[in-house]
């Protein structure tokens, strides 16, 4: 299973003008701080990279403790700690030439910055796309935009006027209603969906009486959302025909072929990277072939949306 | 109890010592790191404060951790007495791997910390132990005695410090390549942990003679658990694929001594 | 452990002028269909029972199959099967002198259905309270009103309109911010919240190709939601001074002292029935005593609350 | 594999035989299934059409359920061949505790099913196994030869028929009352599933002759696994406490054969 060229034909992906390997994207936060790690991130298998969000400045983040095992899932409090645009597209220069697209996942906390990093990223070709996190449960003045269609409309209609690359749109769960949200994305012009971002919870040790995180609040992730993840994907690719990239909880292969049967054009990984290392890329590839060519499927576009049919 | 090594134990601090004026030594009983290895480190939840990775210093019955003062909380740390509380998550990280032979060992300040467990072991294992330890003055040493208990009678421990109050006048990576060049050691291995300019030395030095070398790092860290890239030193992440290196990997990773990371990502000189 | 009666005065709630022995209350949707099982629960331990959520008419509920196990969690589609109001409250009948307030949770597709409950129980002595459920999140017609606070205020008028009981409201986590749905119950009048009802979900079967339930969405309840619904009760308590019923992947008496920190003044317990059994109502009892006595805390009034220390 | 029972395997259907017109039988293989006891149950998903619980009739290598046609989805899994698919999940419920000794075995119709794996058991057992059958007709009689091998030569099989048309002319419980007026045997237990007005018969009998119970009952189920209150009778879980209960349960259970409760919980007179 070394071999990852010979199922290529099997789980490759072509989606936004861009061709995926396989359908296995590393989740925007996990890991892509620099550079020499996306590239290992890729060299493991993974079929595209998003990076950590990164807005027009640096940002140091929550203090710590930021990340929280609860064993079910991870509960996280990064707060969008990044070196800012200008220094981290210097990080990036190195990585062309890659088997893999690289999406820079981008935030912003008024549509004029989203101009200016518009502007900034459209030169900007390491990058193939762009993901507009909207959906940071534990920011304020970002976990408030994915809730408000409005401003989720006017916001990526900002940046795609500014930016000449697709426009991927990062939704969040803790809203009333995820498919409203993601029609706003689409009239705005997002080019593709992510769903989920992690879900608003937190945990307290009951030894001291206090929050576990420092910051109060923060986002589950893990095994624990998946259900949600899925019922979101399914929600919205039964709606609206967008390319929607499935996240939450994706842990083995079987969960993969889950979201793609929910509707989803490929899938991001991100939590379980803590448990399984950077050899799960490679694991679940081998599983997803393994599905394939035991069912007697073709590829994985055999299976996706099927959970649809009446 | 849970054998999950990521769930955060609230454990009472049983025991405080005062190394020296910037140093102190905590101790408290957890079951998970008395099973650690040697160059292990935990994440400790100094409560209300912040969260931080420490080395074991010793692993046993009772654990430890030895912290040097160096901002906010480190020192809300070392205002901690026996009976207070903190947080622990682990044992994370590699460890490092135990070599029977002829070893030296090069510690900068607190960075013996992190090798006194190490130290412990390889005289179990019966090893030849030549330690040189660098410390600002004679005023930072600490846990000597432990060191020449463990090295004793197979080995030697050397000292150098900034100031020459004792020992070698001059950084321990000098002593090492005077000691070196004098003696022509063929040494199994070097371990080394300390700050990264003088670990980078070391890790020069072991290049040129041509000396097997684990060097344990340090890097800014939050998850502890692999996943965030806070701690990334080339294409390796401190706190799960180290914080133990080898000169292989070493060779991939230009900027140590040169700059670390800061929370936000950013490059900053050391 | 058998003596429920000595560990009483450390455990004992007061609240909506109702003594509840300890906060340990059946969640509702759990068994609670008959009198007679019921009857067992009390006698198993509970502090309190609230029952099947019970509307104006029989209700057969959603096909099967409608409840799936994930590990984490459970996913149930019930659909609201329940008898009507008129034959339950025949069933209840047999139900006086117990030692547990008994909680009738029940729902309506309009006020007009409100005004004739609220008038139907108003005389109906057996029952302390009432729970009203208006946050199902797979029943059309139901899951709506917990997203909408003009709805919810006005439910919760009309019903204490015609109603002369104390009425808790029960809450529902799919929404962009629950602290604005909890204002439009106090508004209306409530006397109490219950946070939180399931979550959203699904989840495919991938062997088939289908969604594992009938009714294709369902709700996630069990630990998976725990850390969703401690930041409910913590956020409603931060910002509310209104008693909270905590509910949500409680398991353990950790989890019990982890939603009275987080604010709550008692709590309810659903999934782990499934695989603790009704032994687990005195299991968690013991392990609260336990806490209490070895952390020299006289009773959980001491803990409610804790964790928003500043 | 995972050993929560309540997950749900896709199983295929390697064999489907029609027992008489209105009952056939599935078999299948599942690990799980394969462990189940005498008189524990799973709920089979229908796939696409419903999920209702049955008893298994075969414990082994091989496992089946057998299934009398009485609505839809019970029409629905006989229109189903080899190779096609179903859900499982279980076993469920307590089954029968095996009494060693004299026992009696009263079926009605396609209770028989769920008695099945217990003859089969009590028979290794090496009990004096008398069997009481009651059918419809002649043509409704299945699995008689299994039963018999079973009993052979240390028990008896007596056959009752609503309309005489094999054996006892009569209901089962009928001639269950009958041969106990007769032989006065002593059982050590009574075993006996079948519809509740049956159940209540037996049990009424065995109330009078002081003859100890184990009777299967059945109930609307949804959850199985003890939630969602559907199936409750009297105090009891049908699927979580039962399906399997003894005199001090039935005793109260009045509603026992008088009526049951549909999916919404409404009484529905039997
Ligand atoms: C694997 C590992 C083992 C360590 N073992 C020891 C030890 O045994 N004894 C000891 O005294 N020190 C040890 N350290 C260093 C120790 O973590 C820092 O000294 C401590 O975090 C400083 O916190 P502060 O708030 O007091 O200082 P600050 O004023 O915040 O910073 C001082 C320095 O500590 C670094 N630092 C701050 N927070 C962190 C963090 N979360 N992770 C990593 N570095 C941080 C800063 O980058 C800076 O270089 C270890 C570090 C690592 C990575
Ligand atoms: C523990 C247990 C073991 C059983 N074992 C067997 C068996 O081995 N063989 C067999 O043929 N039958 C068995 N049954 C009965 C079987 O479950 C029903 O016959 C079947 O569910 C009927 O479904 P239907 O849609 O075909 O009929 P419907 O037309 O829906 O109803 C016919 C009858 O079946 C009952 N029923 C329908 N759905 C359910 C349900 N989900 N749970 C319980 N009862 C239901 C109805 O209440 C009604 O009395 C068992 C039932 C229980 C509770
Ligand atoms: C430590 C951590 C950091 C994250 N950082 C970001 C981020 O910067 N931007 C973002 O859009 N999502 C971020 N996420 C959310 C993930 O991208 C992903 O949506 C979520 O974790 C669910 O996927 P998972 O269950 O596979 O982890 C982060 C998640 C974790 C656990
Ligand atoms: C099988 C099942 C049925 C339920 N029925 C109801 C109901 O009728 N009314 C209601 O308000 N909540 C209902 N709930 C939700 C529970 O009361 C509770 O809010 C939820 O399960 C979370 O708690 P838990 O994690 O302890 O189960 C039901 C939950 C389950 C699992
Ligand atoms: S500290 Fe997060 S990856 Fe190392
Ligand atoms: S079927 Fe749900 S409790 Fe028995």
């Amino acid at each position: 299973m070394t071999d990852l060229a010979s199922i290529e034909p099997m789980l490759k992906v072509e989606t936004l003008g861009l061709r995926f390997r396989n359908p296995l994207i590393l989740a925007a936060g996990i890991l892509g701080l620099t550079a020499p790690i996306l590239k290992r991130v890729i060299e493991s298998g993974a079929g595209g990279v998003v990076t950590k969000s990164i807005g027009l400045k640096p940002r140091k983040g929550h203090p710590n403790p930021t990340v929280v095992d609860l064993g079910f899932g991870l509960l996280n409090s990064m707060g969008l700690p990044n070196p800012g645009l200008e220094e981290f597209m210097k990080e990036l220069e190195t990585l062309r030439g890659l088997e893999a697209p690289i999406i820079l996942s981008i935030y912003a906390f008024s549509e004029d910055e989203l101009v200016e990093i518009g502007r900034i990223v459209s030169d900007f070709n390491v990058v193939s796309a762009v993901e507009l996190n909207v959906s940071c449960p534990h920011v304020d003045g970002i976990s408030e935009i994915a809730k408000n269609p409005v401003l989720v409309e006017s916001y990526v209609q900002t940046l795609k006027r500014h930016l000449d690359k697709p426009v991927i749109v990062k939704l969040s769960p803790n809203v009333s209603d995820i498919v409203r949200i993601a029609e706003a994305a689409v009239d705005g012009g997002a080019d593709a969906l992510t769903a989920i971002n992690t879900v608003r919870a937190m945990s307290i040790d009951i030894e001291v009486g206090r929050p576990v995180l420092a910051g109060i609040f923060g986002g589950l992730s893990g095994p624990a959302i998946r259900p949600i993840a899925v019922r979101c994907v399914y929600e919205i690719t039964e709606s609206l025909n967008v390319p929607v990239f499935g996240c939450g909880g994706i842990e083995t292969a079987h969960d993969v072929i889950e979201f793609l049967m929910a509707g989803a054009t490929a899938v991001q990984l991100g939590s379980v990277i803590a448990r399984g290392g950077l050899r799960v890329f490679k694991r679940i590839l081998k599983g997803l072939r393994d599905f394939l060519e035991e069912r007697g499927y073709s590829s994985i576009d055999e299976v996706r949306g099927l959970a649809h049919r009446r | 109890m849970s054998t999950n090594i990521n769930f955060r134990r609230i454990v009472k601090l049983v025991r405080v010592v005062e190394e020296n004026p910037r140093v102190k030594t905590f101790w408290f009983k957890d079951a998970l790191c008395s099973k650690a290895k040697p160059g292990q480190f935990i994440m400790v939840w100094i409560i209300g404060v912040d969260e931080i990775p420490l080395s074991l210093s010793t692993i046993g019955d009772l654990c430890s951790v030895t912290v040097a003062k160096v901002g906010d909380a480190t020192e809300a740390m070392h205002r901690l007495k026996p009976d207070d509380l903190i947080g622990v998550r682990g044992p994370y990280g590699n460890g490092f791997k135990i070599v029977k032979g002829r070893v030296a060992v090069v510690a900068g300040g607190v960075g013996l910390a992190t090798l006194l467990p190490l130290v412990d072991k390889l005289k179990d294992y019966g090893c030849w132990i030549e330690v040189f330890l660098g410390f600002r003055s004679k005023h930072d040493v600490f846990q000597l005695a432990r060191v020449e208990r463990a090295v004793r009678p197979n080995g030697a421990v050397m000292i150098a410090t900034d100031d020459g109050s004792i020992g070698f006048k001059g950084l321990v990576s000098e002593l090492f390549e005077t000691h070196l060049k004098r003696s022509k050691p063929s040494y199994d291995v070097v371990y080394t942990c300390g700050p990264p300019a003088m670990i980078r030395r070391v890790y020069e030095l072991c290049e040129a003679w041509n000396l097997k070398i684990q060097a344990s790092l340090e890097a800014y860290m939050k998850c502890g658990i692999g996943i965030c890239g806070s701690c990334c030193i080339g294409p390796y992440r401190v706190c799960k694929d180290g914080p133990v290196f080898s000169a292989p990997q070493l060779r991939k990773m230009p900027e140590l001594g040169l700059y670390k990371r800061g929370p936000d990502g950013v490059k900053i000189p050391v």
